[in-house]
């Protein structure tokens, strides 16, 4: 990895539309859509809804499936310079163990990030992420079939995601990464129905960005692995406030809604900020929160 | 699409709570057509994130471009107090816009309201194709009827309807369009505006067997067709307004949610939904 | 009840402070600050910091202990016609009870909330929030103690709040109150130093509204008791969500900080909005979200 | 205290990044006294939402007051860009001030940087109670040395240190206190600035036996004692920087952290931490 800075799935398609602003050639990673085994169409409209310091979203993992992924996002992505991490999610383990062997000899994948952390599908998702049995059996699952670096996403919606992170470290793990969004709801008082046609969503943005951070730095007290933080990073401070934590690399989602080009700004950043500090090895401040 | 830093270069209050701004981009400016928007950064360092779209108004060629826009809520409120040589970030053009092309005979362009934004544009390029056209403007009342000499200027002959029969019709657009369309005989309707409004005119038009092309309005997030928020439903699935719209051919939208097929609730598709949730 | 607002604990104090900005006799309920059974000093400074659109606070659970209380602050709190809530927090089951034993034939205390859920203390606090089993039995602890109405007050760093919501009905609670601070953390970039003396604190504000309004739609799906809504009100709009999320009363935390009438606004905006709609019973609107 | 809309009616950009705010309300001046503060919620609508405390720099008497203050961050930046006739929602005064009596026979107001702005307050106050004082000032440049004029008009003999030595003395206002106060000999020291300079004021002033009060700074909430979040560590345990002051005698103060009581780590009072924490 060229940078600790890729986009978090789901802010970012497969590429193609914000490709128009910034090379993906200069991002660390790009981590594409959740992909799932057959096409899904998603969640009822209204999908989106703001609310302070952030946005609701139930989506639904709209995607074309994997047949499609692979034959006409990877080609196009094929062309960048740059590693292509595939997320993808299941209802069932044995989904997640099928698109592990769908993806197994594909060329052009560098590593495998697991979801099971969606607030937004009635079956899987979240579910998986929410308790260590689940989580570790249906990383082991994956593991057991792709020989690729194997990221887990975790959800915060649970009392104690070290617990979590351990799991999947011992399902086989070879990195976690966190924060997937917090259950949300929003109420319009004029009509007194939910803002989302799915009642819930996923509450993303700066205002979820604490909660990121202590659990990035929860976890990083409790397994070795890298760690990927994501929730609420705007800006290149907020990326430093992550790598403090513990975390190996960031992601950024919501923030490429508001500014394309803001993963950009954030590489330049950070490393202007070590530079300013005379530091010449990121390693310098991952992890060196001072407590 | 463009992402520029771009100066607002004239700021008017049209009417109360209603604002335009004209914003300096040459590429938004050039590579625009009627029925675009541009995704701007209203509130920055504010509480609220998200950008906002907004049509594109009007075109000074080559060089700026004008937005129209109600204060509705927060992001529009922040952006009615921008100045005059503020920079505004603006993503643009954006979506696809109105179909037309200089063959079509005759077009009618139905605006509710605001509605009338994108389509004083589309006005100005069908005048340039020598297509002939009739506007007709619905609003709450005589006062709040915006750039009625403009389209008058330029269009055929135009109607107008208000809610309190201030000026023209006494009644909707949407009303005044079933009244008339059978002796306007309009070869295309354009119309944008209130989604029941919509609704309305593209039920007239269909019975009629006339074309119709609406320009949707929905919350949106990246603006641009990443996050997939903007869905809305059409016979074809789900469509982003922002990259598939916001201009669609009106019978493709399905504007009964009882209508919505099974396969269209978060499942994978080709299945029904019980099917696809076991949990 | 007069109205269905008050204060949310560690926000308004035993009432003194603020008492000279608003006439606490207007309020529905006054719910002091959390009280322990001896005196607590709190956590190392700093305590404080916002972020966006709320803050962390790692107070700590600083009071003078339950005799102080009620020889120094109830007899103040009782020249008001407003019933009076005292939030309890103890280390142990054992202190739990006792807390409610003290309280035992005191005059003027209306009721009693379990503060299950503090996030800023090391014994105790949220551990008893987060397991359904301890959740039960520490609400039966006090049920045996005290005949007074028992409101547990519910943590949202949970999985499932509704199970822990369910249990504590079950341990003989009359009410619940949700949601107290998510866990969160924040770091100063330039020091390297966690921003809180506690390293973690709890999230208030703006920014936990979406949680706290879809977990208290959750518990309201599950639980029969009124439930007071928390987390991040700040006017009568966000305070009508709760209510159409199924909350019979609200209470308002760090609103108070900002703006020290707004308790008194929202009980009279509540009002218009009834008024307006032609509504003569909060009844109209409670629950009322058409999902 | 009191919460008032209060109208701003002047306002200064003193020197690049310090801004001056008069702002109109009988209630606060009149209740004033030295070292309070006022609560000014700075920031409406934005993603920050806590008020922010200012010293009360200067009183109209029962009519207004002005603050002074440095734009550090994003509050004192919202405060900067209020204009004269906007109203601000002001709660104060707030705190208790400076102890001072017309029985002093000498004071020494020292000041580091924005340390000045309740000073001056105090200074004005003690020209009324024509007690003799001695201003000492400290800035990093002789440009940032503010008010200088004034306090020079109704002190004694005003000192001055910058960092660079562009006025008076070259170095720190603490390092001129420590090599002047054995000839000044005041009978007390009232000091506000930045934390390190107070402690090493306070420790010149323990060191010459001379009474101390300092003014402390914290992160505040509430501002008005309830929330317990701006606490600092006395002798006699932790104190609200908001209500037990901002001021304090500056001998009560816990400067080191390890010299913390273990009593204060967070169990209950009198047993360690170890024995509290069970968990
Ligand atoms: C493609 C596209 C083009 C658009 N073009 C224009 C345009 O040219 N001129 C223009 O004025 N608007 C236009 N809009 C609508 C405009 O984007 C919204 O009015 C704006 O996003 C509202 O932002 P806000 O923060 O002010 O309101 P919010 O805070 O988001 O909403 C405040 C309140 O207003 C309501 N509201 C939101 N949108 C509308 C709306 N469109 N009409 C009435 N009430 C609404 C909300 O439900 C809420 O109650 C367009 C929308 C789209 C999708
Ligand atoms: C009782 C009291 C009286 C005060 N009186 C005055 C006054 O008269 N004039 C005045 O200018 N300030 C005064 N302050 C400080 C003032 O309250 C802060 O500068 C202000 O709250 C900063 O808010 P912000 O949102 O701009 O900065 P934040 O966004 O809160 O902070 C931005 C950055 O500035 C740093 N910072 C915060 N406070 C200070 C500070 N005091 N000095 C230097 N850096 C800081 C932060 O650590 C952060 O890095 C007083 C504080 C207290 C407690
Ligand atoms: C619109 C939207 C769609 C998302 N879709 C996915 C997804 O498909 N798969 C996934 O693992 N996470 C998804 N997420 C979660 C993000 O990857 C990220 O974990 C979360 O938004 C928190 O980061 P942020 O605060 O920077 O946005 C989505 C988030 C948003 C806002
Ligand atoms: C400074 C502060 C102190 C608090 N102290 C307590 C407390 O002592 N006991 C308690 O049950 N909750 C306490 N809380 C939590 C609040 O009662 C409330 O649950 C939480 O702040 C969410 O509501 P809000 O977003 O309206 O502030 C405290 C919150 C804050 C901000
Ligand atoms: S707004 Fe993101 S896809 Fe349309
Ligand atoms: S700021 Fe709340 S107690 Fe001091």
């Amino acid at each position: 990895m060229k940078n600790p800075v890729m986009p978090a799935s789901g802010t970012f398609g497969a590429g193609r539309e914000y490709s128009e602003f910034i090379d993906l050639n200069c991002l660390g990673a790009l981590v594409v859509k959740t992909v799932t085994l057959r096409p899904r169409d998603g969640n009822a409209p209204p999908r989106l809804y703001e609310v302070s310091s952030g946005m609701l979203n139930s989506i639904g993992l709209q995607n074309e499936g994997i047949d499609h992924f692979i034959e006409h996002d990877l080609p196009y992505l094929r062309q960048f310079d740059v590693p292509i991490i595939i997320n993808i999610a299941g209802n069932t383990l044995e989904e997640y163990a099928q698109l592990c062997r769908e993806i197994k000899g594909v060329e052009g994948i560098s590593g495998i990030e697991l979801n099971i952390s969606c607030p937004n599908i009635k079956a899987g998702g979240i579910a998986f992420g929410a308790s260590s049995r689940l989580a570790e059996q249906v990383t082991a699952a994956a593991r057991y079939n792709t020989d690729l670096p194997l990221i887990v996403k975790l959800t915060p919606n649970v009392y104690n995601v070290s617990k979590i992170a351990q799991a999947v470290v011992y399902g086989g793990a070879n990195a976690v990464s966190l924060i997937n969004t917090l259950v949300g709801m929003s109420i319009d008082t004029n009509t007194f129905k939910p803002h989302l046609g799915n009642i819930t969503g996923g509450l993303s943005g700066p205002a979820i960005k604490p909660v990121a951070v202590r659990m990035v730095w929860e976890v990083a007290q409790t397994v070795k692995v890298p760690i990927i933080g994501i929730g609420g990073i705007n800006s290149t401070l907020d990326a430093i406030e992550f790598l403090l934590a513990g975390a190996t690399a960031v992601a950024i989602g919501t923030a490429n809604f508001v500014n394309p080009r803001v993963m950009i700004e954030i590489i330049d950043g950070i490393e202007s900020f070590l530079r300013q500090r005379n530091m010449s090895d990121i390693r310098q401040i991952i992890g060196k929160v001072k407590v | 699409m463009f992402q520029v830093n771009a100066d607002v270069i004239a700021k008017e209050e049209v009417i109360p709570g209603v604002f335009s701004l004209t914003i300096v981009s040459p590429v938004i400016s050039e590579n625009a057509k009627p029925g675009q928007f541009v995704h701007i950064a209203c509130n920055q360092g504010g509480n609220f994130i998200l950008r906002r779209p907004f049509s594109i108004h009007r075109i000074v060629p080559g060089k700026a471009f004008e937005i129209l826009f109600r204060v509705v809520g927060r992001g529009t409120e922040a952006l009615s107090r921008v100045k005059v040589y503020d920079i505004l970030d603006v993503i643009g053009p954006l979506g696809n816009g109105f179909k037309y092309s200089e063959r079509i005979t005759s077009a009618l362009l139905v605006a509710g309201g605001l509605g009338l934004a994108p389509l004083l544009y589309l006005a100005e390029e069908l005048t340039n194709e020598q297509v002939k056209f009739y506007p007709m403007l619905g609003a709450q009342t005589k006062t709040k009827l915006l750039r009625y000499i403009d389209f008058k200027r330029i269009g055929k002959k135009t109607y107008v309807a208000t809610d309190d029969g201030s000026s023209g019709h006494n009644g909707t657009v949407a009303d005044l369009l079933n009244r008339t369309i059978h002796y306007i005989r309009p070869e295309i309707i354009y119309a944008c505006g209130p989604e029941p409004m919509l609704r309305k005119v593209a039920q007239t038009a269909d019975e009629f067997g006339v074309k119709c092309q609406v320009s949707l309005e929905t919350k949106m997030a990246c603006g641009v067709g990443v996050c997939l928020g903007c869905a809305c439903v059409t016979r074809q699935g789900y469509k982003m307004v922002c990259k598939d719209g916001p201009v669609f051919d009106a019978r493709d939208i399905i504007w009964d949610k009882e209508e919505i097929e099974p396969t269209l609730l978060g499942g994978y598709r080709c299945e029904t939904a019980k099917v696809s949730d076991p949990g």
